[in-house]
């Protein structure tokens, strides 16, 4: 199968390609249109450039940089602690998931041990974030597809957990809450009962949300079979997260390479199914569009289990480990990577013995997914770019850094 | 500006020391106004011939402007409390405006009846002259009512009391009184086509531009509805209802940008090309039988030859805009109106060969005998007419899923993307009129028209009663606010639509159109056919499909009140069961 | 000086306006746009001569349907930069002199020609007419049109059909 | 004239007989949407199922015609439904109920449902997939189609309906010829059947054009009456000649160009033997039994315009072709072809007949001919599919053993055609006996021998001369009045002079062949010994296949004299300007049962009764011991036999003169417009071009002065002008063209 | 000139006329000679629409004109066909670049 992708649209999409005939016949010259970076649809200040025949996009360039903050030279001249706060400002709507990385790199590499209380406080927060920038995936890609009421839906349920992370740290978005050691303060009174109740509320909503859109019959023509990348593309390509494993690829660091706590929860690996499938419509085909939505909407599902394991096992203690005030990096390197929200979100940092680190290094995972997006946009609409950036789901604060 | 009210508009405009300024200045001039009305009257019940009614005439002036100033003053000093009252009573005065203009339609209707059988008394039925004041003078109110039946059957309006009337039917020929003086004076233009033209173009214009008003604002109630939020709140108090009118104000204040490199006359000619038909096609649509502008007898090929026409507006504004978004914009409508034309048309033949005319109003009578009989239910082709007539429409008026052309997410604003302010406004008038304009067609052609679910002859008797019953048949069996129900009931359709859908793609619009639609559109135009030459009316199978149609027809009405009852009930459950209370110092 | 006269005239300077905008615009767009005025000025002349089918299909077909067409076939064929394509004066001139020359001469065969001004001679025809005399009298003319139709939609879509690779 | 009717207005028969056209439209419709889903058996049953309801429908409506008296029957038409008016001329269709529509109605759909049947078993045993789509069920949409079509041509009144679904039976035989269009030889053939009738019709078309021009009326009874009309006032058609030949009789000759192209008379006849492409069943129900039949049919029905001259052409035609068939199929080794030889043979006595007048005798045959004809080409699919796809004889023989069945019911058919029986003169109680065959050829020859020798018999009783004509309550509803002043007769010489002798001799010889080359066919197949084993020990055959070859041969044996004559005859039209012979032939027909006058049928017994056992005989003696005798012969007579097995190289000729005289043509022209067009617009241009450049180079450098600059440079430009109609820009054609008109205008309007 | 009859609708026509044919000698747009013709082709329907208001006092000129602009649309529809393929193949709508067929 691998070798019958030419051009990004594999032959097997022969119906599509049928369909696709009245887009070729509006073939005229070659037309070259500036996709952003004030576009509705690149969300945020993502540029590309089209080369299109019509309205067929022959080719899409992904030009960057329009956020670059040197957050990785701010990261060699300011200490860990210090720094921990311009990691939420990398994927901005999941800081606790950048947080969590950072922090957890910066420990293994001088050593720190992390009370327990703390690390189920810092996979709450992280599922709880996971989940939060799904809802708002979830609500712009209906934005992307024409459809604007479910984007308030998910905003409404974001909003939710939004108030937990104000009740607990105090802000709305950018948190530096988990931080180096543990966590910069307990959990505030009532907060498992707030939660449960959310997940009790914000559970049966995720099936009413696939009822609404997922299964729309419109929105699966228009995302289904809609840039396929296959796996080996997925993984040549450096995909990672719910873009590797729309794919087809079981692959998932919380499952694969336990870090933290997560092999103590049980939970699914939600990857891209053929259609035809039980609860998959026909169109799909693995890898597609829809497939990468619907992975993401299983997995705030799984999510919601994790945080109904973590709530119950939830120890009391410590909720942060005595970290001298004068934290030195040890010289030596460590490279880290977990499961953020788009994918796995890596933190390579060199030490020699100063406070501040000597080389800190991020990968971001919207940045590798991006890549794609060229291999992908081959002879598709322009409709279809649209729903692929928004399948991919980059957030242009960790593709800029 | 969040808190801006009437009010504070109001309450600012007004500094200290002009306010009594104000008032003193209109409080006099009001005084001296009503002192020389006075004399004026004074002077008419004395003055003979010609001099008596340009005494009456300036005792009438000098009065209403005397009572305006007074009002000035009156208003000026006590404006905080009038602003309060208007505040409070605003929205319902802009509904009653919305109403007023629909009840409007009788007024025109009644007049002209009026006029319509003086002449009949006076040159015979059927004949036509132009009456001077003095006949009109002598006619005065007591005219038959005969006549006004022969003339227009089934209209509405006022007629006068039966007594008047002799035996022989002729009315009563009073003496002239005063009152039949400036009735006759204020009758005399009315026979006159001009005239009628000119009230009724008065007529669309402001309905048109109302009915764009309110429909924005409703849009956004609706869409604000269905997200679970409230809409616009802020403006004009009761549920923000003048937020259309301050967008507006704020709209005509903008900034009118052009590109550099754009085709200036072009781009700015295009809002009004794409305008003026949108306006132009009320002209042909009848609000109910009396009351339309001009009944053609080709009236639906013409409202499609606009609706036609609006389009090139459209697409030369994505042209002039020198934008390539816009461009593309154009580009689609461009094929998407070419291809959604001609199901349209099929769609259209159905009605107009079930009829056999393209006279709207004749379409529309037809489906005077109740719900059964509209032409919707007269057979499965016919329903199935309408159904592909409102998707087609969808198309038709860009609104979604089908609204490519400025398929926001994809094209920026599509072929809006460089229009701001006023121009940009005129593109919204022109679609929201559309949208009604379709829906008001889509009543006339498959849904009793301006007829209710009620067949008007049970309402017969009342038709020639005293006012009242005139008026309670106009509402209850007949009349243009049943069109314009209907045509918002069809506009409320199509946000809701827009609301839950997704869009579709450009290549599958076109698939759609020409495998889907195309097709069956004409499946059902040729199923017609057969039927009208295969079925004779009242015949078994005729009878079976229309009680199974209209069947169909009551369900769909019955389910969709049911689903806003259970709506309306549950409205707290549905917007989410979970409320966290903020903690303390969040 | 009748209403008919009144409209006549004003009519018919607007059709004139329009295409002697046609003729100066240089603009291809512009140029549809006078045509759009021009075939609007023309369906009202119909509707003047109590053509009301006939206006309503100019209407509806050709400024509908026909410019459309048009208008789409421009923004396909040019860019939106397009190099201004002129002719040179001399052949203007040709044209011009051409042009004016026929125009004189028809006016001059037109006028000369005239015959008593006479009152129209048609009774109104209404849309069933029409379709009457479509269907019998010129039976065979519109069977044959619906089959050229039927060509012309096929040739257009043979025409642009993408080239098979 | 044309009443306006409600559909509903339809008598019952008419109601029945268009339900039984409809249905299988229906078939046509649902197998065309979603036959693909319907699959390999059920598709097949839906279209037997349609066309056995059509066939149901078809004989209650002949039980229904047959309880009727004259006036029920009248009574039974219904005014055609008036569709539009082309013109003045209106257009209406309706239902032409009489007995011949009926009869033909019930044969077709009865042979269609044999053949039907047959079909789901003949294509179950082909793995027809092409480009992976199944063509199972597309071949019953075609013979669906084919179905309604053929039902609709006969019940058409009217010559443009005719046509039309003349035209549509066109279209489903070329369907279905090149069925296995992946085939080259299939797909050649098709196109060849296709293009070989569109000659045909190309006279069809413009006879209908002649009838629609002068006739004034489309419709068949309107049509016969207007022309009845104009031989009476002596109108254009009789008055106007061209090349010696009245319009009528070329409008009649043109009519008869379609029959010529659909029933594969002489010349077009090359195509049907190479019809045989296409699957036998196809060959069995379109090319021998119902659709090449059609042209006969057209001839019946336009007979009544047929001038006498008319009819002789169709007679020569008809004899041409029964020769030739005849000869060709001797020594033709393709079981298929043989039956497509003698198919065109046989046609070729039909067109005889209706040439010759025997107008009853002809449709008699036509009957008959279906009968046997589907039978035997059933009979060897049935051979065909059972060995193999085998189609030469000569790899045959000794199948008896494997195919009992096929076997007796092939030798039915064969006796059939053979014309076996015996004459009355023969039979003790003089009331002749034999298969449908025997009656229906027999009765052909016999109307030739009365036109030929029997003239002075037949003058005395029947009418001849128009005034007789109109004298004679024969002539019933035609709109002759009584008693007019006798007029110029416009019948030419030949109608009271006998017919040539060879019209009625070479029939005669050519009965004698018939019998013997289809009992070489059926001897080499199905007698002797084994001569292909691979081939014999693959034979079998099916039941779903030798049942309709039962009812078939059951259908052979009872298509005789008694049943379908009499129908036949009920519907002969009252002679107008046919020869009145058949007038007679029907009288006496009607009253003696077979004794069409004693004296010829006693001469014919003499001189063709025991043809076919002459037949039988010297094939049996040629046949009997394999090929080796044949052979001999064969090479003994080489010419002659080059000559027959090359089909008097029509094809070779049609080749040369057609194909190559295009080449010629297009050779000629090209050559043409590449030296003598090109070459003058060329030298046109060279010449402008010298010009200017005489004026603008030679002249300027001649001439060195910076003011003649000027001069040059503009002579130039004029040399650019007078070369620019040349440069290929539009507009400057359109400036040039209106420039002109404007000279011309002006001229008009200040000259 | 105060009553409106046939030659004033003739003149107009013919003004109509050489405005379009005025428009299709001077374009090199090819799509602006096309709408040089439809120029022309309205004003032939004004002639037989005034034709039949005035003279023959039938339906005639109107059904025909109701064929010239069928006619005229499928003609522009053809026309543009071949603009856009005109285009792929010379990449300009100038008329005057088709000229490999000059002789």
């Amino acid at each position: 199968m691998e070798d019958k992708v030419v051009h990004g649209q594999p032959d097997l999409l022969t119906d599509f390609d049928r369909q696709r005939v009245a887009a070729d016949d509006l073939r005229t010259e070659e037309l070259l249109i500036n996709m952003g970076p004030q576009h509705p649809s690149t969300h945020g200040v993502l540029r590309l450039m089209l080369r299109t025949d019509g309205e067929l996009v022959l080719e899409a360039i992904p030009h960057i940089g329009y956020l670059h903050r040197c957050a990785e030279k701010i990261g060699e001249n300011v200490t860990p602690v210090q720094f921990v706060p311009y990691t939420d400002r990398l994927d901005y709507l999941a800081g606790m998931n950048n947080n969590h990385g950072y922090s957890l790199a910066i420990e293994k590499l001088c050593g720190l041990e992390v009370p327990e209380r703390a690390r189920y406080i810092r996979v709450l927060m992280c599922e709880l974030n996971r989940i939060a920038s799904h809802l708002v995936s979830f609500g712009c890609y209906g934005l992307d597809m024409g459809a604007f009421t479910p984007f308030l839906y998910a905003f409404r349920e974001r909003e939710y957990i939004l108030d937990l992370f104000e009740a607990t740290c105090g802000q709305r978005l950018t948190y530096n809450y988990l931080s180096i050691g543990g966590v910069t303060q307990d959990l505030p009174g009532g907060f498992a009962d707030k939660l449960a109740h959310f997940l009790d509320y914000f559970e049966p909503k995720i099936d009413e949300y696939n009822n609404l859109l997922s299964y729309n019959y419109i929105f699966v023509k228009r995302t289904a079979g809609v840039g396929v990348v296959s796996a080996a593309d997925a993984l040549a390509y450096g995909l990672t997260g719910p873009c590797l494993r729309a794919s087809g690829v079981k692959w998932d660091l919380r499952r694969c390479v336990p870090y933290e706590i997560y092999d103590r929860f049980e939970f699914d690996i939600p990857i891209g199914i053929a259609g035809g499938a039980i609860g998959v419509p026909r169109e799909v085909v693995v890898g597609d569009s829809w497939s990468r939505y619907f992975v993401r909407m299983q997995e705030m599902k799984q999510s919601v289990r994790i945080l109904r394991q973590a709530l119950q096992q939830l120890p009391a203690g410590e909720f942060r480990a005595k970290v001298p005030a004068a934290l030195k990096v040890p010289a030596g390197e460590v490279y880290l990577e977990v499961e953020g929200a788009r994918g796995q979100l890596g933190y390579l940092i060199v030490g020699d013995g100063k406070k501040t680190p000597r080389r800190v290094k991020i990968r971001g995972p919207s940045f590798c997914n991006l890549s794609i997006a060229t291999h992908v946009c081959r002879r598709v609409l322009i409709a279809d770019v649209a729903a692929i950036l928004g399948s991919i789901d980059v957030v242009m604060g960790e593709v800029d850094r | 500006m969040a808190n801006f009210t009437v009010e504070d508009a109001l309450r600012s405009r007004w500094s200290a020391s002009a306010k009594p300024r104000a008032v003193r200045t209109f409080a006099v001039l009001g005084i001296v106004l009503a002192v020389a009305a006075l004399g004026l009257g004074y002077l008419a019940s004395s003055a003979p011939g010609a001099g008596y009614w340009l005494a009456v005439l300036g005792t009438a002036l000098a009065g209403v402007a005397a009572m305006t100033c007074l009002g000035a003053a009156f208003v000026i000093q006590f404006s905080r409390l009038v602003g309060t009252w208007l505040f409070r009573l605003a929205f319902l005065i802009f509904v009653g405006g919305l109403v007023g203009i629909a009840l409007l339609a009788w007024v025109p209707a009644l007049l002209y009846e009026q006029v319509d059988a003086a002449v009949a008394d006076h040159y015979g039925a059927g004949a036509t002259g132009v009456l001077t004041v003095a006949d009109l003078e002598a006619v005065g109110w007591a005219l038959p009512t005969d006549s006004i039946e022969v003339r227009r059957q089934g209209a509405v309006g006022w007629a006068p009391p039966t007594d008047s009337i002799d035996g022989r039917g002729k009315a009563v020929v009073g003496s002239a009184h005063p009152t039949a003086s400036f009735l006759a004076y204020a009758l005399w233009p009315l026979q006159f086509r001009l005239t009628r033209d000119i009230l009724a173009l008065v007529g669309v214009v402001g309905f048109v531009s109302l009915l764009a008003m309110f429909t924005i604002w409703w849009e956004r109630k609706v869409a604000g509805r269905m997200q679970s939020r409230l809409g616009p709140m802020r403006v004009g108090g009761w549920h923000g209802w003048a937020q259309s009118m301050a967008d507006g104000i704020k709209l005509l204040q903008k900034e009118d940008i052009y590109l550099e490199g754009a085709d200036r006359p072009l781009f700015k000619l295009a809002p009004y090309i794409a305008f003026m038909p949108a306006l132009a096609l009320f002209l042909a649509l009848p609000f109910s039988a009396a009351w339309i502008c001009r009944d053609l007898d080709i009236g639906l090929l013409f409202i499609l030859a606009l609706a036609g026409i609006g389009v090139l507006g459209v697409i030369v504004a994505g042209w002039a805009s020198n934008n390539k978004w816009s461009l593309l914009g154009a580009m689609r409508e461009a094929c998407q109106m070419i291809s959604y034309e001609i199901p349209l048309g099929f769609a259209l033949l159905v009605p107009v060969m079930t009829t056999g005319t393209l006279r709207l109003t004749a379409i529309g009578e037809l489906q005077a005998g109740g719900f059964h009989t509209w032409l919707a239910f007269q057979s499965p082709f016919t329903l199935a007419a309408a159904v592909l007539f409102f998707t087609a429409t969808l198309a038709a008026c860009k609104r979604a899923p089908f609204d490519l052309p400025e398929a926001e997410s994809e094209l920026v604003a599509g072929v809006y993307t460089e229009y701001s302010g006023f121009r940009w406004s005129l593109f919204f008038f022109a679609e929201y009129a559309e949208m009604f304009a379709v829906g008001a067609l889509a009543a006339i052609l498959f849904f009793g028209a301006w007829y209710s679910p009620l067949p008007a002859n049970w309402g017969a008797a009342w038709l020639h009663g005293p006012l009242w019953q005139r008026a309670l048949y106009g509402i209850l069996f007949n009349g243009p606010l049943w069109l314009i129900f209907k045509g918002f009931f069809f506009l409320f359709v199509q946000i809701w639509l827009r609301w839950t859908l997704p869009r579709i793609r450009l290549d599958q619009v076109m698939y759609a159109c020409v495998q889907v639609m195309l097709p069956l559109s004409m499946l059902v135009l040729l199923g017609a056919t057969f039927w009208a030459l295969l079925v004779p009316h009242g015949s078994m199978l005729a009878v079976v499909a229309n009680l199974a149609c209209t069947a169909l027809g009551v369900g769909a009405v019955l389910a969709i009140i049911g689903i806003v009852f259970y709506g309306y009930s549950n409205r707290r459950q549905l917007v989410g069961t979970l409320a966290i209370e903020h903690w303390p110092g969040s | 000086m009748t209403g008919e006269a009144i409209a006549f005239y004003l009519l018919a300077a607007v059709v004139t306006a329009f295409a002697l905008g046609c003729v100066l615009a240089s603009n291809i767009v512009r140029m549809a746009l006078c045509l759009l005025g021009t075939l609007g000025g023309v369906a009202l002349l119909y509707f003047l001569m109590a053509a009301n089918f006939l206006g309503a299909i100019q209407l509806i077909v050709y400024a509908g349907g026909t410019l459309i067409v048009i208008v789409f076939g421009v923004m396909l064929t040019s860019r939106a930069y397009g190099t201004k394509l002129r002719v040179r004066p001399l052949e203007m001139i040709g044209a011009a002199v051409v042009t004016l020359a026929l125009l004189a001469g028809l006016t001059a065969i037109l006028v000369r020609t005239a015959g008593p001004v006479v009152s129209p001679s048609t009774p109104d025809f209404g849309v069933a007419q029409i379709g009457t005399e479509l269907l019998s009298t010129y039976l065979v003319p519109f069977e044959v049109i619906s089959v050229l139709l039927l060509a012309v939609m096929i040739g257009a879509a043979y025409l642009v059909q993408p080239e098979k690779k | 004239m044309v009443g306006i009717a409600h559909p509903t207005s339809m008598s019952n028969i008419e109601q029945l007989l268009v339900a039984g056209v409809l249905i299988p439209l229906a078939s046509f419709l649902i197998l065309a949407l979603c036959g693909y889903r319907l699959g390999k058996p059920l598709a097949g049953w839906v279209a037997v199922l349609a066309i056995a309801s059509s066939c149901v429908l078809s004989a209650a409506a002949l039980v229904k015609w047959h309880g009727l008296d004259e006036a029920g029957r009248l009574a039974a038409r219904s005014a055609p439904v008036l569709w539009a008016y082309l013109g003045s001329v209106p257009l209406a269709f309706g239902v032409n109920l009489d007995s011949l529509t009926l009869i033909m109605f019930f044969m077709v759909t009865l042979v269609s449902t044999c053949i039907f049947v047959f079909s789901v078993g003949y294509m179950a045993g082909h793995s027809d997939e092409i480009d992976g789509l199944s063509k199972f069920h597309r071949f019953f949409t075609y013979l669906s189609l084919f179905g309604f079509s053929m039902l609709l041509l006969l019940i058409a009144d009217n010559l443009l309906l005719l046509f039309i679904s003349w035209e549509l039976v066109g279209l489903c035989s070329y369907l279905l010829i090149g069925f296995y269009f992946h085939k080259k030889s299939a797909s050649t053939a098709a196109i060849k059947a296709f293009v070989t009738n569109r000659v045909g019709d190309c006279g069809f078309i413009i006879g209908l054009g002649m009838a629609y021009l002068y006739l004034g009326d489309l419709s068949l009874s309107g049509a016969a009456q207007a022309f009845a009309g104009q031989w009476q006032t002596h109108g254009p058609l009789f008055s106007q000649t061209f090349l010696g030949l009245n319009l009528a009789t070329w409008m009649g000759i043109l009519l008869f160009c379609g029959a010529i192209g659909k029933s594969a008379q002489f010349p077009l006849h090359v195509w049907l033997p190479d019809a045989m492409e296409g699957p036998t069943p196809v060959s069995a129900l379109i090319h021998a039994a119902t659709m090449v039949a059609a042209g006969v049919y057209l001839t019946a029905r336009i007979f009544v315009l047929l001038t006498p001259e008319a009819q002789l052409f169709v007679a020569v035609i008809g004899c041409i072709t029964l020769t030739l068939a005849a000869l060709v199929a001797m020594v033709q080794t393709d079981i298929k072809k043989v039956l497509a030889y003698s198919t065109i043979s046989q046609l070729g006595y039909m067109m005889l007949g209706m040439g010759v007048g025997a107008w009853i005798a002809a449709l008699f045959h036509l009957l008959t001919h279906a009968f046997f004809k589907a039978l035997m080409f059933l009979g060897s699919g049935q051979v065909i599919e059972g060995c193999h796809h085998e189609q030469d004889m000569r790899k045959m023989g000794g199948l008896w053993r494997k195919m009992p069945v096929t076997c007796g019911t092939f030798l039915v058919g064969v006796l059939a055609i053979a014309g076996a029986g015996i004459p009355a003169i023969w039979m003790p109680n003089h009331t002749p006996f034999g298969l449908g065959g025997y009656f229906s050829k027999d009765e052909i020859l016999a109307v030739a021998y009365h036109r030929v020798y029997g003239e002075e018999n037949v003058a005395a009783d029947a009418p001849v001369g128009r005034g007789e004509a109109e004298a004679s309550p024969h002539t019933g509803n035609t709109a002759v009045v009584a008693g007019a002043a006798p007029i110029q007769n416009p019948k030419s010489k030949i109608q009271n002079a006998a017919l040539p002798p060879w019209l009625f001799w070479i029939p005669i010889i050519i009965a004698y062949i018939t019998p013997f080359y289809m009992l070489r066919a059926w001897w080499l197949t199905f007698m002797g010994k084994p001569r292909d084993h691979h081939v014999y020990d693959h034979a079998h055959e099916s039941p779903l296949m030798y049942l309709p070859l039962v009812v078939l041969a059951l259908g052979t044996f009872f298509s005789s004299y008694y049943l379908f004559r009499p129908l036949v005859a009920d519907a002969a039209p009252t002679p107008f300007l046919t020869a009145a012979f058949d007038g007679e032939a029907t009288e006496a027909a009607d009253a003696h049962g077979l004794l069409i006058g004693h004296t010829t049928h006693a001469a014919l017994a003499r001189i063709v009764g025991g043809a076919f056992v002459v037949g039988f005989f010297v094939a049996w003696v040629l046949y009997r011991r394999g090929l080796g005798l044949a052979e001999k012969l064969a090479t003994a007579l080489r010419p002659v036999h080059v000559l027959l097995s090359h089909k008097f190289f029509f094809d070779e000729f049609y080749g040369l003169v057609f194909v190559g005289g295009t080449m010629v043509l297009k050779a000629v022209s090209y050559a043409f417009d590449k030296y003598v067009v090109d070459a003058l617009v060329n030298l046109s241009a060279l010449v402008t071009e010298r010009l200017s450049w005489i004026s603008g180079t030679i002249l300027d450098q001649g001439v060195v002065d910076g003011a003649v600059n000027g001069v040059g440079r503009g002579t130039w430009s004029l040399g650019g002008l007078a070369r620019s109609p040349q440069v290929g820009r539009i507009r400057n054609y359109i400036l040039f063209a209106a420039g002109s008109v404007a000279v011309v205008v002006l001229w008009m309007a200040f000259a | 000139m105060l009553t409106i009859g046939l030659t004033h609708y003739l003149v107009l026509a013919a003004v109509l006329f050489c405005c379009g044919l005025y428009v299709m000698t001077t374009k090199r747009n090819a799509v602006g000679i096309l709408i040089g013709a439809e120029l022309v082709l309205n004003a032939a329907c004004l002639n037989l629409v005034a034709f039949s208001r005035y003279r023959t006092g039938r339906l005639d000129g109107q059904i025909a004109a109701l064929f010239v602009i069928v006619l005229a649309a499928a003609e522009a529809a053809i026309a543009i066909a071949i603009f856009v393929n005109y285009y792929r193949l010379l990449s300009t709508i100038d008329a005057d670049e088709g000229r490999q067929l000059r002789g």
